[in-house]
C-alpha cells in the first residue's frame, strides 16, 4: 500500500490524543449503566428463544417482567441464573414458564450471589465456548476456500422474503459477489424487540431473525463449497435490539455487522444513553466472534453536504475507531465506513473524492475500510448511474479500498432487481481487473489538489476534535456537529430501556469477553 | 403520418426503435433467446433483436433487446393536469402574503408513515432551502413547522389543527409495493372521517410523485423530482387567497 | 402460475418488471412524459414509472421507463432449430475426413456484397482461428480459399464452381436496413436458378445470425457471436458424410 | 502538459530519423506521377461540377477522356487551359459543351505552353484566395465563439439520409458534441469520382458529397451563432476520391478530415502508388484550406491484436507525420489516430492503455491527438459497454487527449441513434469534469508497469521503423507489416488512374499551395 499523501502525522497523534479524551469520557457516562437489550441478550445467549401467545419474544417477556419490577438493575442473569437452580428446568422451559405465569422469578427462594454467579458464568464459558467452534469453523472454512481479492464486492439483497433473498444472494455470490448483506426491512431499528422465524414480508428488507440469519448462511456455505471461494454475510447491529442482534451473528457465524457507536443516535433518534451502552456491549460481542463491523459515516453524506462535511466523517472515523477498540476488536475488524458522494457536477469532484478516500486509507492502514458508492446523486438515469458507479469503483481501485458496497444503477428507482445486482458485479470486476494495480503505478503530486485537500479535511478534522474533546461527545451531538442532526442529550427513543446498575450488577458474558479479549476493567 | 401522431424514434423518423432488458427465471441457452423473443412478440414488437443474453445463474437469464413497435400516441388527444399558478420568488411570495392574504401563513410538513427521508421534505422547509432557493422557514410571512421523519398520519393531522394549518405537506420517498398509496389513502380517509378535509390545503411530494397522481389520491397538489421552495410556497398562497376570496363570495 | 410459464422477474418471482429506454419527437415536459406512459400503455405495461426524462434538443425526448408487463412465455411450447451435429476438435475432424470420407474437403468463404468485415470470417477461416481454435486453413484435410471482403455473389459462386467446393461460407456483419436479408436472398436465388443449389452446404454467420434465420433464408445452417472454427468445421464434414451415404443409398 | 512518462529521447530521434529516409524514398516513386484523381480535383478547383445526363461526374467526364488519349500526362490544366483561353467559356460551360461532345479538347488551337500556365495560373490564385477566406471566416468565428476545451467530444451521424443527419448533428451540438463527423456510405471510399447533389439514402452513412457537406455546415453554422460555440465538422478525406473530397472540404469550410498516408491500401486495397500520390495533393489542399487531418491507426487494432500492434501504430503516427509535414501540414494539424482496444479482460488493461496513449502523448506534443474508444470488444452488453466508454474517456483525460470520438454503448449493434449520442455526450462530460485535472495531479512511478510498457513499445517501433527503412514503405506493406494485412505493390483498386508525368506536366493548384506552404521543390 502507497502512501501517496504526505500527511501530518503529528496532527493525526493530536486526533487520536482528542479523541482518547472523547471516549473517555463517554466511558465514564455508560460504566454504570445497563439496558433491556443487554439483558435480552443475555438471556438469549443462556438459551432463552421463542415467543409467547402474542408474538411477543420470550427475552422482551421476561425482562420487561424484571424491569416492571425495578429489579433489572442486579442484571436478568442474577433472576434468571436463580431460577434455573431453584427449577433445574433448561432455559427455553423456565422461560416459557415464567412466561405462561406458570413461575413467578421473584417468588423463588433465592441462592447466594456468588453461586448464582458462579452457576451462571460456567454455562456462559460453555456457550462462549460454542461461539469461539464458530470462528474456528469460519478461519477453516477460509482458509480451504479463500476470500477473494480487495476490494471485496459486497452486494445487498433486500426483497423482502427471505426466499427470494436466498435466491438473490446465491445468483449474486456465483456471479463473483464476495459479500451478501441482508437489508432489514424498513424501520426494523426501532423495533425493541427481534423478530422471531423465518420472515416473507417485509418492505425495503428482510426482517432480521436468527431462523433468517440460518436460512442465508445455509444457502451461501453450499455456494462456498459449489464456488470454492468464501462468501461473507453481512446484517445490521443496530437499532434498539442491537446487542441481541450480535449474539444472533455470533451464533449463525455472520461475518460482518452494520455497527456505528452513533448511527441510531443521529439517524434513528435512539437515545444517546441507549446507544452507547448497547454499541458497547455488541462490540464486545462481535469482536468475540470475528466479526468485522461496518460503521455507517457514509450517512452523514447522504443527510448534510458531503464536501462540507468530509471532516466529520473523518472525525466520526476516528471516534467509532476508539471506542471499537475499546471493547475488544482489533484495527482488522473495523471496517470503517466513508463514501463517494460528491456532486458531480463539481468540478474535480473525483479529485476531491480520490483525496478523501486516500486520506482515510493512510490514516486507518490496517482497517478493512468500507467504501460506500454514490447515491444522493444518482436518479433515474441508469446509463450515468452505471457510469458513476464505475468512478466510484476506479476510486477505490486506486486508493486501496477494502469493502466495496457496490453501487446500483437503479439506485434512485427501486431496491436491487437481479440483474441490477449482476450488472454491478460486472462494472466492478471490470473496472477492479483493467486497473488492478494502478495504487502501486501512480504518485499524487505534493501541491497538487488532491494532497490539499486531504490536508485540509485533516486539519479541519482535528479542529472539530477539539471541540468536541472539550464540550463532550453527547453535549457535541446536541449541538448538532455531524450531519446537521440535533438530538437532546435525554430524548430519543429507548430511553427507558436504560437502567442503572446495582453494586453487585453483573453480565457473565461481558465477564467472560473481557477476559478473554483483554479488555481492562471498565469500572 | 401526421405530425402530431408519434412513435418512437431512432434515427428515422417514426421508425419505433426501442431498447428493453429484462431478467427471465429460466436457464440461458437457445430456448432462454426463443421465449424472450416470443415475450416481445407477445408486447407488440417487431424485429426484435436480442442483442445480450448474460447467464444470472440459479436459473436466470439476463436480455437485452432491441425491437420495433409500431404502436403510436396522438399528441393532440393528450392533455395533462398541471399546476397553473404563477411561480413566484421568495420577495414576491412575501409580499403578496402580506398585501393580499394579509396574516401569516401556518404550515406543517412530515415524512409520513415508516418513511425516513427527510432530505426532501427538508429540501422545502429549512432555512438552507435547495437549488439556491430559501426554504419555507426562511420565509418571514410564512410559519413552518417540520415534524421530520416517520409521523403517524394522526399525530400529524393533530398538529395541522393545533397550529391552525393553511397547508398540510405530506412527504413521500419510499414507494416500494405501492407503501406510499396506502399510508396516504389512509391519511385522507381520517381527515375525511373527521370533517377536516376541507380545513387544509393538502400537498404532496416526492421522487415519484406526479400531480396527477397526488389529485388522484385526493391531494390538492403534487410536486416532484427537482421541486424548489418557491413552486411550494407560490403555490399555496395563491391557493390560500382564492379560497379566501371564494369563502368570501359564497358568505 | 405454472413454472413452465414464465413472466419477467425482477425481484419476486413472476412480478414481470422490465426496463424500457427510448426517443419520442415530441419536446420534453409534463406533456411528454404523459406521451411516454400512454405509449407504453398501449404496448399492454402497466405500473408505468417514468424515472427518466432528459430532453434531447430540437424536439426529442429520451426516457427510461420501468414497468410492469402481465404477459407470459409457455416454455413448454418452445422447440428451437439448432445444429445437433457433434462438435469435434481439430484432431479428430482431420481423423473423420481421412477415415469416413477419404478425400480432402473445400471449402470457400467470403464477407459479400458490401460487407468488408472480415474478422470474422477470418477468425474461422485463417490458419490463427480464433478463441484458442485453429482456423479451417490449418487443417490438412480441408482446403480453403478465403475470398476475403466485398465479393460479389456471383464471383463467390463462380470460384466455388471453379474449386468444387463442398461448403460455402458468407459472413455478413452489416445489417443495416436489412441489407445482409437483401444480399443473402439474392445468392441463394443466383444459386437455384442456376441449378447449383444441391450442390454445396450453404453455411451463414455474423453477430447478428441465428441458425433458424440462416435456414430460413435457404442455407443450411448458421452461426452466430462467439462461433468456434472447429464448431463449423465439425458440422461441415459429418453433413458431407452425410450426404455423401444419402447419395449412395439413392443410388 | 505533463511528462508523465521518462521515454528515451535518443530513441525518439533515432525512429525520426528512419522515417525521414522512408518518407524520402516514399517521394522519390511518387514524385513523377499524377492521377485521374489529382486532374479531377484540378478541374473542380477550376470551377467544373455538376453530372451528365449518366449522371456521371462532368469532371470524370472530361478527365477519362483526356486519360483515353493518354493525354494526362501534361495534365489537365494544360487542356483545359487552353480549351478555356480558346473557347472564352466560362468552365463550367466549357465542361458541358465537352460533355455533350460540342467542344473536342483535342482539335482546338494550341496557346503556347507558358501563356496557358500563366492563364491557368491566375485563375488558381483567384480560387486559392477564396480558400484563404474560408480559413479566414473560420477563424473570425472561432474567435467569436471559441472552441470548447480539450479533449474535444466527437461524435458520428450516420443515417445515411443528410436531412436526418442535421437533426441528429445539431441535437448532438447543442448537448454538447465540439465534432460532428458524418460518416460516409458503405464503400464510398471505392467510388472512383464524388456523387453529386444532396442525398437521402446511404448504408451506414451518408454519401460525402459537396451539396450535403454544405448542407452540415449551414446547419452547424446556425447551431454555433445560436450556442455561442464553434462546432467543427469533419469528413472522410479518403478513397478513389481522396483529393476532390479535400478541394470539396477546403470549399465548404470543414474543419477535419480523416485522411490517411496508407489506410485506403490497407484497408481499401487501393493501390499504393495511386495512394501515395492523391494523399500527398489531398494533404497539401487540407493544409491550405487550414484543416486538421485525422489518421487512421486505430484501424490496425481493431482488425489485428491491439497488444501486439501497439508499436505498429506508433510506426504509422512517426511515418504520418513526417510524410504529413512534407505537405505543407503543421504539427498542429496532425490528428494522428490511435485507439484503446485492448481486450478489457486482460489484467491491468487500463495500465497498457494509459502508457500507449501517453507515449503517443509526449512523442507527438503539439498534435492534436484523436484517440478512438473501444469498438472490437463491445458487445451487446450495452451497460457494460458504456462503462468501457467511460473508463476510455478517463485515459483520455489522464493523457491529454485532445480529439475524443466518444465510443457509443450501443458499438456492437448499430450505428447511434440519437439517445446512444446524447448519453455518450453526457459520459464524457461527466467524466472530464469530474476529473478535469487529474493529469496535473499524478505522476506515474518509473520502473512502475506503465512506464515499462511504455518503454518496450518505443523499442519495438524503433526496431520496426528501422527494417522498413532499409526495405522502403512499399515493400514493406507487401509483406504485411501493419495490420497483418499485404498488399502487391502493384495490385489494388485505381491503379490506372496512376500516370506518369510528362516533362512539362503542370498542377497550378500544388505549384500556388506549394509556393504558400512552403514546401521545397519536390523534384
Ligand atoms: C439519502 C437516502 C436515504 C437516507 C435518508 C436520510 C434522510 N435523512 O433522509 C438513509 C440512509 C437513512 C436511507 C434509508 C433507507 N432508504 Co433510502 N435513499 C436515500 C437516497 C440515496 C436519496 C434520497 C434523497 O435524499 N434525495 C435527495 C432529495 C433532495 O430528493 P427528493 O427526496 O426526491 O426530494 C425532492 C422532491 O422529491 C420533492 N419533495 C420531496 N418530498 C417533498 C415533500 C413535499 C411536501 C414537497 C412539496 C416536495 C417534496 O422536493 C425535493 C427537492 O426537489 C435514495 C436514492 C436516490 N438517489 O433517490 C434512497 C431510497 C429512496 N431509499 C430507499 C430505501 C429502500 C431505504 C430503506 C428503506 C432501506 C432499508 N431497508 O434500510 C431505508 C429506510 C428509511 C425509511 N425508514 O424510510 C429506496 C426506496 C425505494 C422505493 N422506491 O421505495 C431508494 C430509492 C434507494 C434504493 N434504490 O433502494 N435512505
Ligand atoms: C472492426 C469493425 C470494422 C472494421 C472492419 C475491419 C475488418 N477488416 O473487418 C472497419 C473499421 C473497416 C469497419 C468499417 C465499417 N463498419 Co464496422 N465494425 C467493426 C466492429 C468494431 C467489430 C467487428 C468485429 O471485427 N468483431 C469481431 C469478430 C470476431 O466478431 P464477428 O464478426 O461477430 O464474428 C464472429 C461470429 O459472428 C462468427 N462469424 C462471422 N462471420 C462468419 C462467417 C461464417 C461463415 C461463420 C461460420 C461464422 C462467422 O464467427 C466469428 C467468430 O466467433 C463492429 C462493432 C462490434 N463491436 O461488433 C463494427 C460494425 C459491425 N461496423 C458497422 C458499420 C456500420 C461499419 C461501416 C459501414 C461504417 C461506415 N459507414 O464506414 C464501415 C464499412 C465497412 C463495410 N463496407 O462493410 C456497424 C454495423 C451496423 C449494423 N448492424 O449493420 C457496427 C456494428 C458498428 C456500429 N455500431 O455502427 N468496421
Ligand atoms: C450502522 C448502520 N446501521 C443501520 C443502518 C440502517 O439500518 P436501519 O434503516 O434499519 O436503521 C445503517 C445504514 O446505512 C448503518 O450505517
Ligand atoms: C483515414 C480513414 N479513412 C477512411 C475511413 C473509413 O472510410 P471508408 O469506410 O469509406 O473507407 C477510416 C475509418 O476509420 C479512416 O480511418
Amino acid at each position: 500500500m502507497n502512501n501517496k499523501l504526505d500527511l501530518d502525522q503529528k496532527l493525526i497523534s493530536l486526533c487520536r490524543n482528542y479523541t482518547k479524551s472523547i471516549a473517555d469520557k463517554v466511558e465514564k457516562k455508560i460504566v454504570n449503566n445497563t439496558t433491556t437489550s443487554v439483558e435480552r441478550t443475555v438471556l438469549r445467549f443462556l438459551g432463552v428463544d421463542g415467543v409467547d401467545e402474542h408474538g411477543i419474544p420470550l427475552p422482551n417477556v421476561i425482562v420487561d417482567k424484571v424491569r416492571n419490577e425495578q429489579k433489572l438493575n442486579k442484571g436478568i442473569s442474577y433472576w434468571f441464573g436463580n431460577g434455573l437452580i431453584q427449577t433445574g428446568l433448561p432455559a427455553q422451559r423456565l422461560a416459557e414458564e415464567i412466561s405462561e405465569g406458570k413461575i413467578d422469578l421473584f417468588s423463588l427462594p433465592k441462592e447466594k450471589n456468588k453461586d448464582i454467579i458462579e452457576f451462571i458464568l460456567e454455562i456462559s464459558e460453555k456457550k462462549s465456548e460454542q461461539i469461539k467452534q464458530q470462528v474456528k469453523k469460519r478461519e477453516m472454512m477460509q482458509s480451504k476456500y479463500p476470500l477473494g481479492l480487495k476490494p471485496w464486492l459486497y452486494v445487498i439483497v433486500a426483497t423482502g422474503n427471505i426466499n427470494e433473498d436466498v435466491k438473490q444472494a446465491k445468483a449474486a455470490a456465483r456471479e463473483g459477489a464476495d459479500i451478501i448483506a441482508v437489508i432489514r426491512s424498513t424501520a426494523q431499528s426501532l423495533l425493541d424487540y427481534v423478530p422471531y422465524g423465518p420472515t416473507t414480508e417485509g418492505f425495503g428488507g428482510t426482517y432480521a431473525t436468527q431462523a433468517n440469519f440460518k436460512i442465508m448462511r445455509d444457502a451461501l456455505d453450499q455456494v462456498i463449497e459449489e464456488e470454492k471461494r468464501y462468501i461473507q454475510l453481512v446484517n445490521y447491529c443496530s437499532g434498539l435490539a442491537m446487542p441481541e442482534i450480535a449474539q444472533m451473528g455470533a451464533e449463525e457465524r455472520l461475518d460482518m455487522m452494520l455497527n456505528d457507536a452513533m448511527y441510531g443516535i443521529l439517524f434513528r433518534d435512539i437515545n444517546m444513553k441507549r446507544t452507547f451502552v448497547d454499541q458497547h456491549f455488541s462490540r464486545m460481542i462481535n469482536a468475540y466472534a470475528g466479526i468485522i463491523i461496518n460503521t455507517g459515516e457514509d450517512n452523514y453524506l447522504t443527510t448534510a453536504d458531503s464536501l462540507e462535511e468530509s471532516h466529520t466523517v473523518l472525525a466520526s472515523q476516528f471516534i467509532n475507531q476508539e471506542l471499537g477498540l475499546r471493547t475488544g476488536l482489533k484495527n482488522e475488524q473495523l471496517g470503517l465506513g466513508h463514501a463517494f458522494e460528491i456532486n458531480p457536477e463539481i468540478k474535480d469532484s473525483f479529485l476531491l473524492e480520490i483525496a478523501q478516500a486516500q486520506l482515510v486509507r493512510q490514516i486507518f492502514p490496517d482497517a478493512p475500510l468500507k467504501y460506500m458508492p454514490p447515491t444522493k446523486y444518482m436518479n433515474g438515469d441508469i446509463f450515468k448511474g452505471h457510469l458513476m458507479d464505475g468512478m466510484f469503483n476506479f476510486a477505490s481501485i486506486i486508493t486501496d479500498q477494502s469493502i466495496q458496497l457496490l453501487g446500483m444503477l437503479t439506485e434512485a428507482i427501486h431496491t436491487p432487481f437481479i440483474q441490477d445486482r449482476a450488472l454491478s458485479i460486472e462494472n466492478a470486476k471490470h473496472v477492479f481487473n483493467s486497473a488492478r494495480n494502478i495504487s502501486s503505478e501512480i504518485t499524487f503530486n505534493s501541491n497538487g489538489k488532491i494532497q490539499k485537500r486531504a490536508d485540509q479535511v485533516l486539519k479541519e478534522t482535528a479542529e472539530l476534535l477539539k471541540v468536541i474533546a472539550k464540550k463532550g461527545l453527547m453535549q457535541s451531538l446536541s449541538e448538532g456537529i455531524f450531519a446537521d442532526i440535533k438530538r437532546p442529550i435525554d430524548g430519543g427513543k429507548g430511553a427507558d430501556g436504560v437502567i442503572k446498575k446495582d453494586i453487585d450488577y453483573f453480565n457473565p458474558f461481558a465477564e467472560v469477553f473481557s477476559k478473554e479479549l483483554e479488555i481492562k476493567d471498565e469500572r | 403520418m401526421k405530425d402530431n401522431i408519434i412513435r418512437a424514434y431512432g434515427d428515422t423518423y417514426n421508425d419505433g426503435k426501442i431498447q428493453l432488458s429484462f431478467t427471465f427465471p429460466v436457464k440461458q441457452g437457445l430456448k432462454a433467446a426463443e421465449a424472450c423473443k416470443r415475450y416481445c412478440f407477445k408486447l407488440g414488437l417487431e424485429d426484435v433483436e436480442v442483442v445480450h443474453m448474460k447467464d444470472l445463474k440459479e436459473g436466470f437469464t439476463f436480455f437485452v433487446v432491441y425491437a420495433v413497435s409500431k404502436e403510436s400516441v396522438n399528441l393532440d388527444k393528450i392533455t395533462v393536469a398541471k399546476i397553473d399558478t404563477e411561480i413566484m420568488d421568495y420577495y414576491k411570495i412575501n409580499d403578496y402574503i402580506k398585501e393580499k392574504i394579509n396574516r401569516k401563513i401556518n404550515v406543517v410538513g412530515a415524512c409520513t408513515g415508516t418513511d425516513a427521508h427527510t432530505v426532501g421534505l427538508d429540501a422545502i422547509l429549512n432555512m438552507k432551502g435547495y437549488d439556491g432557493e430559501y426554504g419555507l422557514e426562511r420565509y418571514h410571512e410564512i410559519n413552518t413547522v417540520n415534524m421530520g421523519s416517520q409521523v403517524a398520519n394522526e399525530k400529524l393531522i393533530e398538529t395541522a389543527v393545533k397550529i391552525k394549518a393553511d397547508a398540510i405537506l405530506v412527504s413521500q420517498v419510499v414507494t416500494q409495493k405501492n407503501i406510499h398509496i396506502k399510508n396516504l389513502t389512509e391519511f385522507v380517509e381520517i381527515l375525511e372521517a373527521e370533517g377536516l378535509r376541507d380545513q387544509f390545503i393538502l400537498i404532496l411530494g416526492g421522487p415519484r410523485i406526479s400531480h396527477e397522481l397526488a389529485l388522484e389520491l385526493g391531494f390538492d397538489a403534487g410536486f416532484g423530482s427537482g421541486t424548489k421552495p418557491n413552486e411550494v410556497a407560490s403555490y399555496i398562497v395563491q391557493k390560500v387567497y382564492k379560497d379566501s376570496i371564494l369563502v368570501k363570495g359564497g358568505e
